[in-house]
């Protein structure tokens, strides 16, 4: 049963891996990104329950806590070409 | 980022929860998975959530380049410091059984200091990573 | 089942030189730190391939648990994956600062204005 | 050490905030821990204190002092309504997915939302969000942009999900 | 389903993934291309029982290497320009590594082999004796803190020279931390 | 030994549906015609198919501190997902990706 | 507070390391200076102490953490890491001791107590590697010297140093990788990371095709890492364009220590029988350091910036090196050994000069040293010198280093390579007169006021070159050290 | 060992005084003369049989930095010093009338130049003897490079090049091949390498020795002399009488007679090019010189020839031979000095150059070409110039050892040195005064020059009535 749940997360992996190789835009890929985020936070957690071992779910955890943070901070880029907003400032101290 | 309100706010209830997180991965790696490293990266990861939506000024006014600075370099010592402690307390560097009368005891201690000097260079780094990428 | 075993390893040792193989093509300067973090976690695979011990588990001490995968690999790979970010962190900033002095992060580009320069 | 000056000049809303999630903070680590050994009880204390230390430093630092009183457990009907139509936006979704000829007509829809408070606009931006078929896009005051899987996915929940969602106002 | 074949599979995302890569221009759906290979590989280390490894890379992957992926092309570019992918000489190199590897591979124990040296040598005692010589039934912490607890300390040290040295290239950040954002 | 049986039957249900929303959602992505479409189908991963795994795992824990966090993952999952996907959508329309409409007159206020 | 002295391997490193975050706290860069040639001499010391513990008593262990060696992780020091660690600490405590006005005039303000931080990590990351027994903490400090050298490459804030330290960065990453990788091999092999373990062990399974894969991968990872022709291009450009000082360092220390690092695993781990009774890898090593010799040099005389010129007369020297160790014999390795020593001495004085003349002239160019034998005699002079020692004139190191070399050659009755290496040694004539000449039968092109670099400059420099002639004046301390060290690592006993 | 130190503090003490020319010139000459002294008091006891030595440090082990008196050295360090003491007054007046520039230096570099000089002629071992060999190539390196135009940066380069190269090239190896084969590089009676080197081997070693002895300027390696050239008259004289060709040929016979031994080359036949080779740089030198119309060319290729007659001579193995190549060395020192000397006196009092603008030189310049003649004489090898001394035992020898071919070159080429010297004199004494204005009132060189070419010139006549002490000592060369 495990494994069924297993081969599921699998193909939808696969799924989910073509639309973030086809793109065709960067959201796209993002999309897929935060749904392979989701599918192995599901992975993990089954992984341990197959082998009898469940009790390692912290990863799990992590990556629902965290993979959050990539997308927030894609979203910021596009929205300001920049992690922290506000305007450019060159280097100063670049000689020849 | 005044108007995402909904980041804004989902981050305000997330984040006290990632911190914390942070640090309960930071004291129980004796037993499960995570350790001083993966709390450092974690805490860090929560402040710059933070910095990402409130800006980085904003996260700079909770803690500063130069606090982190100086926080990095202490982790490095008090690392190096619970090994010293080692030889003054008549064993090899990083010998952790002599830091206390039971041998388990000390190792324990060792550890935990150990891996608190980790956790606080860890995360004051990644946090100066992001000020300096983000900054 | 052996064969297959060595399959696997197989599999590790071609995505580490698909990483390897960017690193020393890639003319982009980031691109390169892809490759080269490409590269370094296919060693990770390998070292953690060799830590396992089939039906075993995770090394973490348990009353109904006999038989562990090997904890030394995870370790040193601890380490190794902190030192890959210590790098990629040094790598980026360097592309960073290279592409503020230069306007480009093409190797080949960057190469032709240092030589358009009078050498130093 | 300026946060704690301002705090003791009786921001006493900060005081009881902290102190609410402090509790909260402090009960997700017994849950986590499962140790009452006194060394985690006392790290967990310190914690506590760490984070909600940050969290009012970060409230002062961002100036809008919003502070969040998250209370789960009140509008449980909201909750379960929430997951029934989140089951039934599945079902509707799937079955458009996997139709061989795809029968779709996405559309963008402006919506008010009527909360009063911000944490629940979210929520129900969220909420929109959550259930497959629609999606918030934007939310500017409270204007509320929506895409939407075809018309029948709106009908759904424009409707009656605002009104409870307002239940939830705090 | 058998461990083999689950770590194939995940190997075989991440082969894609890799040459995926290789051919992406656009270096920002590079990063994210990297973003899932590093979630394949967190998953391959759950499946190999390397937790602790397994953490460490999620939360770098997920979290650290974003934000340093990102950083880096909201400064720069996010467009290679156009080349073509093969190059003979390269390729050559490629494949030589490569060929030693696989040489190398032919007398390795197999995969999962509980009777490898790696097993049988210093690492049984760390197994055997860690919980009553160190204490932590993670035998990982075990070992990375006390028995090999020198390699920790060089590994933060490491961290601590990337932040120096990240401080020493870019300073603490470009902009001025007094101006106000809104 | 009853209860047994009807917890297993449970856990089997939850983790299959589960399992084929999962793959319906990955059809999906695969399917639709563009970006603001796709995001649909990524939600049914998000909440259906992942929804229904964890509970299935849930059922298989019982009550534990497994259980515990497999809640706070589902818990983090139903919050931050949305979260993201909105943040994405945001982020897309601001980027000037236009949504591929079927009827653009229809939309009212 | 008991017998520091049984502490003394791991007070090596851990000095430079504990100094090196203190250096950050301190803030002010003469502070972090002070401090920092503080903690290098009292490395310097240490090292002294070591060397003379050693050369009486024997190779000595230290069990890091209390556990014993196969299980911790372990410092051993016989004669032949006694001497580098005297040589890396020696160098940096020299160099740093000169290096204050330099830097300050090379080095933005606001990072100069940042890169005398980087400096002491760097120091600390080559005394780790020097004094480990372990083969995986060698990674780790090679990583951490690797790290901090990339910034203080970048530090000297010209754009080329940028692009240098990059290649640097990618080059030395894909060396380290390689050096992991032929670590695992060797683990899955042996189960053990012990040095010694692994040597003890490997007989037994010498046949294996992973070993040799794995030695493999470490030599060409270390090759990387020691710009072993033909993996040396990321070396003339770092080394050029870092703060003069930082070059003098590195010339001094980096590529030594991976030397010694390619001694300690051909010789003590894999084992003379192994490497090149069963490998044969003098045939890889003999070609490359020929033409790595022959090559480097030849480049070197058409380089028009002196310090790029020097950088690649570094590649070569790096060959004379190999091609000692190529020839398995106690004299090979002794002039292997001795050369470390010396050419540490030639190249951080020669480098020390360039720190003067760049302190002055605001660069390196071979034109623009028209006429500074008059304009800066004294630090002309510690060229001219050093210039000889490089040539391998008598009286000078550098003879020392050569007539070991050829003596072990024909010893091995390796007539005509004898031959290419003093026919090598005429090229560096070649290259080192040009600068010769051009600094003192040039007449300086315009304004020429003599102009010497401050005191405190040259006297380090001065100190440098006077140990040139000293230790090749009287080589026995050297040639002694150098010989003991060449018959442990064959395991012969004298 | 005093005779060591005294150059070397010349040479430190001398730039603190170059602020003053008197006190600088001095000093110079106050340094030859004490030197000469020393070295003067130190022959009786080696003609009485007695080899001092000193060792002054162990180098490597088994391998001492040592100096030991023997006869030959003595020879050579005597001419050496003596002429040192000549060569300065000349250079005071060379470098006072020519108003050259960087005096300090040149005196500095002279008398390190000569430190290294007494350091080969007393040298213990090889190795001690090829540290003192480097040493003179670098400190003649600047003299020779004096004048800093590009001009002499070539001529510097190729003096530098030449030297340097053959001597590490070559010289290094063959030491270290002897160090190898025997453990020892002392000079002994009798050689050193009998039973260690065999065969063919002992012809390349030889080889070796011979050309890595770049100062020998034995073809092909000649062309730095002439390339020297460019150097000022002084400089020319130290390299081609004083110290640096002396050198050479010092080392080469050190060599031969200890350190392979004469019975050693005797014995193989591989040995024997060196004759053949000595032979033919003789010849091709001479006819070389016969061509060259710039009269310090001409006076160089004449060196490379006479050196070579050394060489020879030693290549023949004869007792008697051995001798006349001994004093062949201080013959030629005197000799070619003097011819320099002269050289550079025309060149200052008459800025000519060339052999074709000399005519009727004689009799504005009476002291400068009547000494000229002499040491051409001496050179061509007529009585009772020295020069007819050295060249009649090394024909003996040659008779002595059945090497005819050797008596024919020999003959061939006093011809040859006959037929380029004495067209000079020639031109000088018995052809009519081009009748240009340009020579206007040009009298002899200032005066210290031209008492020392009238010194050495008689010095050459000397030597011959006075054959009684470098004979003995050139005998004890043999006979010890
Ligand atoms: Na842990
Ligand atoms: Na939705």
């Amino acid at each position: 049963m495990f494994s069924a749940a297993i081969i599921a997360i699998f193909i939808t992996m696969a799924l989910t891996l073509a639309r973030a190789l086809l793109g065709p835009t960067v959201y796209d890929r993002l999309l897929a990104v935060n749904s392979f985020g989701t599918l192995t936070v599901l992975l993990i957690a089954v992984h341990g329950f197959l082998m009898g071992r469940p009790a390692f779910l912290d990863i799990a955890l992590v990556y629902a806590l965290i993979s959050f943070i990539g997308t927030i901070a894609v979203l910021k880029f596009f929205e300001y070409g920049d992690l922290g907003p506000g305007e450019r400032v060159s280097f100063d101290e670049e000689q020849e | 980022m005044q108007h995402h309100i909904v980041l804004q706010v989902v981050a305000k209830v997330l984040l006290p929860l990632i911190l914390l997180y942070a640090l309960y991965v930071q004291f129980h790696g004796d037993f499960g998975p995570g350790g001083g490293f993966q709390a450092g990266v974690l805490f860090a990861v929560g402040l710059i959530l933070y910095g990402l939506i409130y800006g980085v000024d904003t996260l700079q006014r909770v803690i500063s380049p130069d606090v982190l600075r100086t926080l990095m370099a202490s982790g490095v010592l008090l690392y190096a410091g619970v090994g010293v402690l080692g030889i003054f307390m008549g064993g090899q560097y990083l010998d952790y059984g002599v830091l206390a009368q039971d041998p388990l005891q000390g190792q324990h201690w060792g550890i935990f200091f150990v891996e608190l000097g980790v956790g606080i260079t860890v995360a004051s780094v990644m946090t100066s990573l992001f000020y300096a990428f983000a900054g | 089942m052996e064969a297959l075993g060595l399959y696997n390893y197989w599999l590790v040792i071609a995505l580490m030189m698909t990483g390897f193989y960017i690193v020393i093509t890639s003319p982009n300067l980031v691109k390169k730190i892809i490759g080269l973090n490409i590269f370094q976690a296919s060693v990770f695979i390998l070292y953690i391939s060799m830590g396992k011990v089939a039906g075993g588990s995770a090394p973490i001490l348990a009353d109904q648990v006999t038989l562990y995968s090997n904890p030394l690999p995870h370790v040193l790979i601890l380490t190794a994956i902190v030192v890959g970010v210590a790098t990629t962190a040094m790598g980026l900033s360097l592309v960073v600062r290279i592409y503020a002095a230069y306007g480009s992060m093409e190797e080949d580009d960057i190469e032709v204005m240092d030589r358009s320069e009078t050498d130093g | 050490m300026r946060v704690f000056q301002r705090l003791a000049r009786g921001r006493r809303r900060a005081w009881r905030h902290g102190f609410y999630l402090g509790l909260v903070l402090f009960g997700l680590w017994l849950l986590l821990s499962g140790s009452f050994k006194p060394l985690l009880l006392g790290l967990g204390f310190l914690s506590t204190l760490l984070v909600v230390y940050i969290a009012l430093r970060m409230d002062v630092a961002d100036h809008e002092g919003r502070s969040i009183h998250i209370n789960v457990f009140r509008p449980v009907g909201f909750w379960v309504w929430l997951v029934g139509q989140i089951v039934r936006a599945n079902l509707h979704v799937t079955y458009r997915v996997l139709h061989p000829r795809l029968p779709i007509s996405p559309e963008v829809f402006h919506v008010r939302a009527s909360q009063d408070s911000e944490l629940g606009r979210v929520t129900y931006a969220n909420s929109v969000t959550l259930t497959p078929g629609t999606i918030a896009i934007d939310l500017q005051g409270n204007e509320l942009e929506i895409h939407a899987l075809d018309r029948e996915a709106v009908e759904a929940m424009v409707g009656h999900k605002d009104s409870r969602a307002a239940a939830l106002d705090l | 389903m058998s461990e083999v074949l689950i770590n194939q599979i995940l190997l075989a995302f991440m082969l894609v993934i890799a040459i995926g890569v290789l051919y992406q221009r656009n270096l920002f759906a590079a990063a994210m291309l990297m973003s899932i290979y590093s979630l394949l590989a967190a998953a391959l280390f759950v499946v190999l029982d390397a937790v602790d490894v397994a953490f460490t890379e999620a939360a770098v992957g997920a979290g650290i290497s974003i934000i340093l992926a990102l950083g880096t092309l909201a400064l720069t570019c996010g467009e290679q320009k156009p080349r073509p992918v093969l190059a003979t000489g390269p390729l050559l190199v490629v494949l030589l590594t490569g060929g030693m590897l696989i040489y190398g591979t032919l007398d390795m124990p197999y995969y999962g082999d509980p009777e490898a040296a790696a097993h049988t040598g210093v690492a049984s005692r760390y197994l055997q004796d860690s919980a009553n010589e160190v204490g932590p039934p993670n035998v990982v912490t075990s070992v990375l803190a006390s028995y090999r607890g020198y390699d920790t300390l060089g590994e933060t040290v490491v961290i601590f020279a990337a932040g120096i040295g990240v401080f020493a290239l870019m300073g603490r950040g470009r902009r001025k931390a007094t101006r106000k954002v809104k | 030994m009853m209860l047994e049986t009807v917890r297993e039957g449970l856990s089997w249900a939850c983790l299959l549906s589960g399992g084929f929303f999962l793959v319906a959602g990955g059809i999906g992505m695969l399917r639709l015609p563009d970006f603001y479409t796709r995001m649909h189908p990524a939600g049914v991963i998000d909440t259906m198919g992942a929804g229904l795994i964890l509970l299935g795992l849930m059922i298989q824990a019982g009550f534990s501190l497994v259980t515990v966090k497999l809640l706070l993952i589902a818990l983090f999952l139903l919050f931050t997902s949305p979260t993201a996907v909105h943040a994405l959508a945001k982020a897309a329309r601001h980027g000037g990706l236009e949504p591929l409409l079927v009827n653009t007159e229809e939309n009212d206020e | 507070m008991m017998l520091l002295t049984a502490h003394l391997p791991i007070l090596q490193v851990i000095l430079p390391l504990i100094a090196a975050p203190l250096c950050v706290l301190l803030r002010g860069p003469r502070l972090a200076w002070g401090l920092s040639v503080l903690a290098s001499w009292g490395c310097f010391a240490i090292a002294i102490a070591l060397l003379r513990q050693v050369l009486a008593e024997g190779s000595v262990s230290y069990a890091l953490g209390g556990w014993a060696a196969p299980w911790g992780i372990e410092y051993r020091v016989d004669v032949v890491n006694a001497f580098v660690l005297l040589i890396v600490s020696g160098i940096s405590s020299v160099v740093l001791s000169g290096a204050r006005a330099g830097i300050e005039a090379e080095v933005a303000k606001d990072r100069i107590e940042l890169l005398y931080t980087c400096w002491l990590l760097c120091l600390a990351g080559f005394l780790g590697i020097a004094v480990t027994g372990d083969t995986f903490n060698v990674f780790v400090f090679l990583e951490i010297s690797a790290i901090s050298s990339y910034a203080l490459i970048a530090l000297s804030g010209r754009r080329r140093a940028l692009i240098a330290s990059f290649r640097y960065l990618i080059m030395g990453t894909v060396g380290a990788t390689f050096i992991v990788i032929g670590v695992g091999l060797l683990y899955m092999v042996t189960g053990t990371l012990n040095m010694a373990d692994i040597g003890a062990r490997l007989p037994a399974v010498a046949e294996s095709r992973t070993v040799a894969a794995a030695f493999a991968f470490l030599t060409v990872g270390i090759g990387l890492k020691m710009a072993l022709f033909p993996l040396h291009l990321w070396l003339p450009n770092a080394y050029t364009y870092a703060p003069a000082p930082v070059t003098a360092f590195f010339a001094g220390t980096a590529t030594k220590v991976a030397v010694y690092l390619l001694l300690r695993f051909t010789f003590t781990i894999f084992g003379a029988d192994y490497a090149f009774a069963t490998v044969a890898m003098e045939w890889i090593l003999l070609p490359l350091a020929v033409l790595g010799i022959f090559s480097a040099s030849l480049v070197a005389i058409f380089q028009l910036d002196v310090k790029r010129l020097l950088a690649w007369s570094s590649i070569a020297q790096i060959g004379y090196m190999v091609l000692g160790i190529s020839l398995v014999s106690v004299t090979g390795l002794t002039a292997s050994t001795l050369h470390l020593f010396n050419h540490a001495l030639i190249k951080s004085a020669l480098f020390m000069t360039m720190a003067c003349v760049f302190y002055r002239i605001g660069s390196t160019q071979l034109a623009d040293f028209a006429g500074l034998g008059r304009r800066m005699p004294w630090t002309m002079a510690a060229f001219v010198v050093g210039g000889l020692s490089l040539i391998g004139i008598p009286l000078t190191v550098g003879f020392v280093s050569k007539w070991y070399l050829i003596l072990a050659l024909l010893e091995r009755g390796w007539w005509p390579l004898s031959v290419f290496v003093v026919l090598s040694s005429l090229l560096a004539v070649m290259y080192v007169w040009r600068v010769v000449e051009m600094a003192y039968l040039q007449p300086a092109t315009s304004n020429a006021k003599p102009c010497e670099a401050p005191a405190s400059i040259l006297i380090p420099t001065w100190a440098l070159v006077l140990a040139n002639l000293y230790f090749g004046i009287d080589s026995s301390l050297t040639v002694g050290i150098a010989q003991r060290a060449a018959e442990s690592l064959l395991g012969v006993s004298s | 060992m005093a005779a060591l130190l005294i150059p070397l503090a010349g040479a430190v003490l001398l730039p603190l005084v170059g602020r003053w020319p008197n006190v600088r010139e001095a000093l110079t000459l106050l340094c030859a003369s004490l030197l000469f002294f020393c070295v003067a008091t130190l022959t009786p006891a080696v003609l009485a049989g007695a080899r001092p030595e000193w060792v002054l440090w162990e180098f490597f082990p088994g391998l001492q930095l040592a100096f030991r008196l023997e006869p030959l050295g003595m020879i050579f360090a005597l001419v050496a010093s003596f002429l040192w003491i000549i060569t300065s007054i000349y250079a005071i007046g060379y470098m006072r009338g020519n108003q050259e520039l960087k005096q300090t230096r040149f005196y500095v570099c002279f008398a390190l130049a000569l430190a290294a000089t007494i350091g080969i002629a007393f040298a213990g071992n090889l190795l001690t003897l090829f540290i003192f060999y480097e040493a003179l190539t670098l400190s003649t390196y600047p003299l020779v490079a004096h004048k800093e135009n590009a001009e002499a940066r070539a001529g510097g380069h190729t003096y530098l090049g030449v030297l340097l190269s053959t001597s590490i090239a070559f010289l290094l190896l063959a030491i270290l091949w002897t160090w190898s084969a025997t453990r020892t590089l002392d000079f002994r009676v009798g050689g050193i390498l009998a039973g260690s080197v065999h065969g063919p081997m002992i012809g390349l070693l030889l080889a070796l020795y011979v050309f890595g002895v770049g100062k020998a300027a034995l073809m092909p390696f000649h062309r730095w002399l002439p390339a020297a050239m460019v150097a000022p008259t002084p400089v020319s004289a130290l390299l081609h009488a004083v110290a640096v060709v002396k050198a050479g040929v010092f080392t080469v016979v050190k060599v031969v007679v200890y350190i392979f031994g004469v019975d050693l080359l005797k014995g193989e036949p591989s040995a024997d090019w060196l004759l053949y080779v000595a032979a033919a740089t003789i010849l091709i030198a001479s006819m070389v010189a016969l061509r060259q119309d710039n009269l310090k060319r001409r006076l160089a290729y004449s060196t490379v020839s006479q050196l070579a007659y050394i060489t020879l001579a030693t290549a023949i193995l004869a007792p008697l031979s051995l001798v006349g190549a001994a004093l062949h060395i201080a013959a030629h020192a005197f000799g070619k000095i003097t011819l320099f000397f002269a050289a550079g006196s025309i060149y200052t009092a008459a800025h000519k150059t060339k052999v074709s603008e000399l005519d009727g030189i004689g009799q504005r310049m009476p002291w400068t070409m009547g000494a000229f003649a002499i040491g051409s004489l001496s050179m061509i090898g007529v009585p009772p110039t020295v020069g007819f001394v050295s060249k009649w035992y090394i024909l003996q020898g040659a008779l002595s050892a059945g090497q005819l071919f050797a008596v024919l070159v020999i003959f061939a080429s006093t011809l040859l040195s006959a037929a380029y010297y004495l067209p000079v004199i020639y031109v000088a004494f018995f052809r009519k005064p081009a009748t240009r204005g340009d020579q206007s009132g040009h009298g002899e060189a200032p005066w210290p020059m031209v008492l020392a070419l009238v010194l050495t010139a008689a010095g050459t006549m000397l030597l011959f009535s006075l054959l009684g002490l470098p004979l003995d000592l050139a005998k004890g060369l043999v006979g010890a």
